[in-house]
């Protein structure tokens, strides 16, 4: 697995204006549900940015991506567009999914997300019957599929990993590891040392990569892209990281030692790639001032089209059950 | 659906013909499940024989034992513009793939807010008689029925079964298609080449006017074979079989049990919360006070399928308790 | 079941509190699932709060996410003389579980022709309000009440939770046991310590002359509230709670609605092939040209569940459309 | 995982008398199929009846084996009588299970024989739970659980293999590797090079091991069964072997190449096994032809009491669903 390229200074100021942006809008949704205008559970991806930034920098927009519950970073990163995105986390009619799905069920089938399950590895065996619609037609299409160290415990996973192994699918597997699932730490839910270590039982590569490095990343991200595009089949990428704000909005992470939480704030990768920026020259303060400003006003005014937006006639309970027309 | 040549071929022929059809007609269909491809013997029941060879093992693939993958990829496929017809072996073994079936296949429409469709089916079969014992017989129609956002079709002949099929792999919904092992041998009227039977639409298998017979699969034929002695001493009873399960084609039912007044249901699934209970209730409404006799659902016995072949003839709705069933609800 | 107490607790209380004192009571309750243990919460919903602190690590489980993993160990357990209590976090994630449920817990006491049985609880919860959207709030009770073998409970009151999870508990066979998300957190009467609320046995809430309404879980409340309102208008409804889905308990339905004549059926599931039809069916068998209006059902809109909070509200059935069916019936 | 022991004389003989009797049983099975005397598919164990010889010489009467479909090897190798096993088979009311389970799901609670399952994968996650029972109650009972190498590709082989490995159960998971899951052969379903290179995913040992042969096996065996019985949790077996009869009674083996077929008739486990022990001095031929003519008579005489003994009776259908008593 060649690791030999590496990211050039647009692409890491382009990670960072995703991975910024993404910071951006899990504060404000918190905002908004503590305002009480969000009404549902909600799965901050915070700490896990540079992941989803890293990866789809080497993405291309007919590329896939099937994320789950805890995926607005994903599917910032794929670049669905603010308004509608921000007005399906609403539910509002003008929502990617017409406020049907809501925020764990976010997809926009134009930028290449078509399924968000919040069904605990529902989403691998899916993303195989995507990549194998695009090895059938011939297309270079790769898939991505983004999930949980505890997701890599169920059934699905084992299935999805050795089906794509043994049809040799374009689909990246990546395992974003943030220690725990739910409650559970990862060593009293998971047998194996690493979740690369399980690459082994389906004979494919098996990367295990600091999630919180954006270098480390985008390598990993573009070797295994690389190599789905080529058609030489999957690769599963196990990227280690932290989630800071819980399981769902409201969890204390009582779980967690504190000693732990600490160490993890204090190495926040946001700050850190920021810091990081300025100190390699890729550029200055100001200059990430303005990204995080341009950033912030274009998230705003989605915030502000998706609550003047109005909520969905109540006949859409009767629409999209199946084809217009069609007895349900 | 008439047709007019003679030949006979069976189900399992007309659904493997079915395929053949649909994947010459449109690129867009693709076959998978265990052991489906010709290298593999084109299915453990055939029905998959020559599509690999002629559709070639990318548009034909056999799988691991994985159903959650298999349904899975089925979903994707879907999504991504295929028309996947997956393979569930057996329908017991449907019940390691409801994740994907009931919270995806189903939803992800609705879920979508109309963004995506999933045009996929799932091809199962079932039915005691072969002593295959008790995790392989079962009918689990009423599960999807009971599902919004499926369709169910059950066919009883080969005919049925070929042009039904091809309806479900053309509709743009998911559809569970249930096919009966026990038929798969059993010789019918051929179909007619690429005419499609519509889902939702009951059959008048015989026209009577003094019982109306509601049923479907395997056990359509041994109301048939009831009707007939029923014939004999001179009880005119109208057959129905359903084909589909979901959506009821209540019209017709209905119609024939109006004239009628009195129906009896039978199923090889459970009698309890099966697909009797939602017909006979909604006759009982549609019908409220006019009927002569309370609507009578036979099914299978209330316990898992039992191996022992004594047990296994008792286990189905037997001809003996249909009939049982049709002269209480005709006194 | 009376109390003399006026203590009030909630659901999720009276859950945990039958917990407690079944594992007190018999050292062959153990209960598993996800994040059950302390160290992990004792539970998202905090049923199981105290147990392993007071029982241990070894008889209370936190499991990884493996949902089929769980209800096989359950089922092993309870094949070597364990009452296991397995925690399904929410009832959609049982259908990642079918196989063990159906085809082996509801059917090892019959295939090993009574060598063994399986003695276990399946505890799940479910039920839309809380803007979880398509995948975390469906009713699936009617599948396994079509399954030979199971017993499906589903209380709507504390009192009734505690004394339904102990009959579950210390029942010989498998137990489906149907919380509701919503309710956990709605304080109600308390239990009487041990009192175990027999399974298979619909409770009176209410007398009643003018027309029956029968219902389980959180709807049951919405019945009440509906039923209140009829009353000052001088009808008077007699509300039955069935809280045992199967078997169920017909005699207590049937007894009622030959008083009154009338039924309507409330429920958040389905309406089509659902609990509500099985009910229409017998009734209209049982009572056959007695009753004085069809048997009307009320369920979700024909659906998934929907994110968006107008469309959930409506989503369930509501009060208005329990209102509106007895109106109809009533007439 | 110490395989320093070895097996006696004693045990050797053992073996090969159960494995003897396994042949015998599979070759009159297949008679009184074809006379019609059983009505139900037979998956015949042919080829593969060294690996249960040599796990159960190490295993006490209290131990349990789950096992599948394809399992009256493993089932005669526990001990499970004679004569209600062959009357299970027969349908009738004197089999271990009344003639309600039949070929694919003979049980005996008396031998260790709880669950035979005709779900591929089931009895694994299963096999755990009568596994922690033991641990709860600790005793020392160990559990296997036979399987197939196709079976190892569903998802309830990776939960049940991590949470054993989690919960540290005393579990011995054999895959009896027959080289085909059906008509599939293994390459063209399993993405790894071997099954045993799965456990290390689970963080557990994975012995890959020749089960036609009798030392080999006994000594994997009785390494995991110690591990099991010390309390130090599961240990994954792959028992490589192959099946001569095909997937089901009927199945000609179309799909595997005559060559492949000829070499491992040619190195069938049972007869070479056989001269082994005369070669090695262990038996005589003359002694060993005794053990078969034993194992003949007692298994007719089984027979002959199954063909003559009563099918159950009509009211078996309502028996046995729910507790005797109480409403279904
Ligand atoms: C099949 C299934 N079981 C359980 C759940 C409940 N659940 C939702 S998220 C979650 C934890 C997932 O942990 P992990 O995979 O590590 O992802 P993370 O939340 O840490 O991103 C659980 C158990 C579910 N949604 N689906
Ligand atoms: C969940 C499930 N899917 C499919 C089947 C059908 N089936 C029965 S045996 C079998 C092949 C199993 O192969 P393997 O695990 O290698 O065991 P073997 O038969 O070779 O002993 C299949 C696919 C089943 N019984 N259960
Ligand atoms: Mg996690
Ligand atoms: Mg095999």
């Amino acid at each position: 697995m060649s690791e030999t390229n590496n990211p050039g200074k647009q692409v890491l100021l382009e990670i960072y204006r995703i991975a910024s942006l993404i910071k951006q809008a899990d504060d404000r949704f918190i905002e908004l549900i503590k305002a009480g205008q969000i009404a549902s559970p909600y799965y901050s991806p915070r700490g896990q940015e540079l992941i989803p930034a890293a990866i789809s920098v080497n993405l291309r927009a007919d590329d896939t991506v099937v994320t789950t519950y805890r995926g607005i970073h994903d599917q910032l990163a794929k670049g669905i567009p603010l308004k509608p995105f921000v007005a399906e986390l609403l539910g509002r009619a003008t929502g990617t999914c017409k406020g049907k799905g809501g925020p764990m069920h976010v997809t926009h089938v134009a930028s290449g997300l078509p399924v968000t399950t919040g069904i605990v590895g529902a989403g691998l065996p899916i993303a195989n019957g995507l990549a194998w619609a695009a090895q059938l037609e011939g297309t270079d299409q790769v898939t991505v599929v983004n999930f949980g160290d505890g997701a890599s415990n169920i059934g699905a996973f084992h299935e999805a990993l050795n089906l794509a192994a043994v049809w040799k699918l374009p689909v990246i597997f990546v395992c974003q590891n943030n220690g725990y699932a739910e409650h559970t730490r990862y060593d009293l839910g998971t047998g194996a040392a690493t979740i690369a270590d399980r690459a082994i039982g389906y004979g494919i590569p098996g990367v295990e990569v600091d999630g919180n490095d954006a270098v480390a990343m985008w390598k990993a991200a573009n070797a295994a892209v690389a190599r789905a595009r080529a058609g030489e089949g999957p690769t599963l990428i196990e990227a280690n990281t932290f989630r800071f704000r819980g399981h769902l909005l409201g969890d204390d992470s009582h779980y967690i030692p504190k000693s732990e939480m600490a160490a993890a704030v204090a190495a926040d990768p946001l700050p850190r790639f920021r810091a990081w920026l300025i100190e390699q020259g890729f550029a200055t303060d100001g200059q990430l001032a303005d990204v995080e400003a341009t950033n912030a006003a274009a998230f705003e005014e989605a915030v502000q089209f998706g609550l003047a937006s109005p909520y969905p006639d109540i006949s859409e309970l009767e629409r999209d059950v199946v084809a217009e027309g069609v007895p349900a | 659906m008439s047709t007019v040549t003679q030949k006979k071929i069976n189900t399992a022929q007309a659904i493997n013909l079915a395929l053949h059809d649909a994947m010459a007609f449109d690129s867009s269909v693709v076959v998978l499940g265990e052991d489906i491809a010709d290298a593999q013997g084109g299915g453990v029941f055939k029905c998959t024989a020559g599509l690999s060879e002629k559709f070639g093992t990318g548009r034909v693939k056999s799988t691991p034992i994985s159903e959650q993958a298999i349904a899975g990829a089925a979903v994707g496929g879907a999504l991504a513009g295929l028309r996947p017809v997956a393979e569930i072996m057996l329908m017991n073994f449907m019940t390691v793939a409801m994740d994907q079936i009931v919270n995806h296949a189903a939803k992800l429409r609705f879920m979508t807010g109309g963004q995506t469709h999933v045009p996929l089916v799932i091809r199962t079969t079932t039915g005691a008689g072969f002593g295959t014992g008790g995790q392989h017989a079962d009918y689990l129609e009423a599960w999807f029925a009971h599902t919004a956002g499926i369709k169910v079709v059950a066919p009883s002949t080969p005919a049925d079964a070929y042009g039904l099929l091809l309806s479900c792999i053309f509709d743009d919904d998911p559809c569970i298609f249930i096919e009966n092992l026990p038929l798969y041998f059993v010789p019918g009227e051929a179909p007619e080449p690429g005419v499609r039977v519509p889902i939702g639409k009951a059959k008048v298998v015989q026209e009577g006017s003094d019982i109306t017979l509601v049923s479907y699969s395997r056990t359509l034929h041994d109301v048939i074979a009831v009707a007939k002695k029923l014939a004999k001493e001179g009880v005119s009873a109208e057959v129905i079989d359903l084909r589909t399960i979901a959506p009821l084609d209540m019209e017709t039912v209905t119609a024939s049990a109006r004239k009628t007044g009195r129906v009896v249901v039978a199923h090889e699934a459970q009698v309890d919360f099966g697909v009797g209970a939602e017909i006979a209730a909604r006759l009982h409404k549609e019908l409220f006070g006019t009927l002569k006799a309370p609507v009578a659902r036979v099914g299978a016995a209330r316990s898992p399928v039992p191996f022992s072949k004594p047990l296994e003839t008792e286990f189905v709705p037997t001809q003996s308790r249909i009939l049982a069933a049709i002269r209480e609800t005709l006194n």
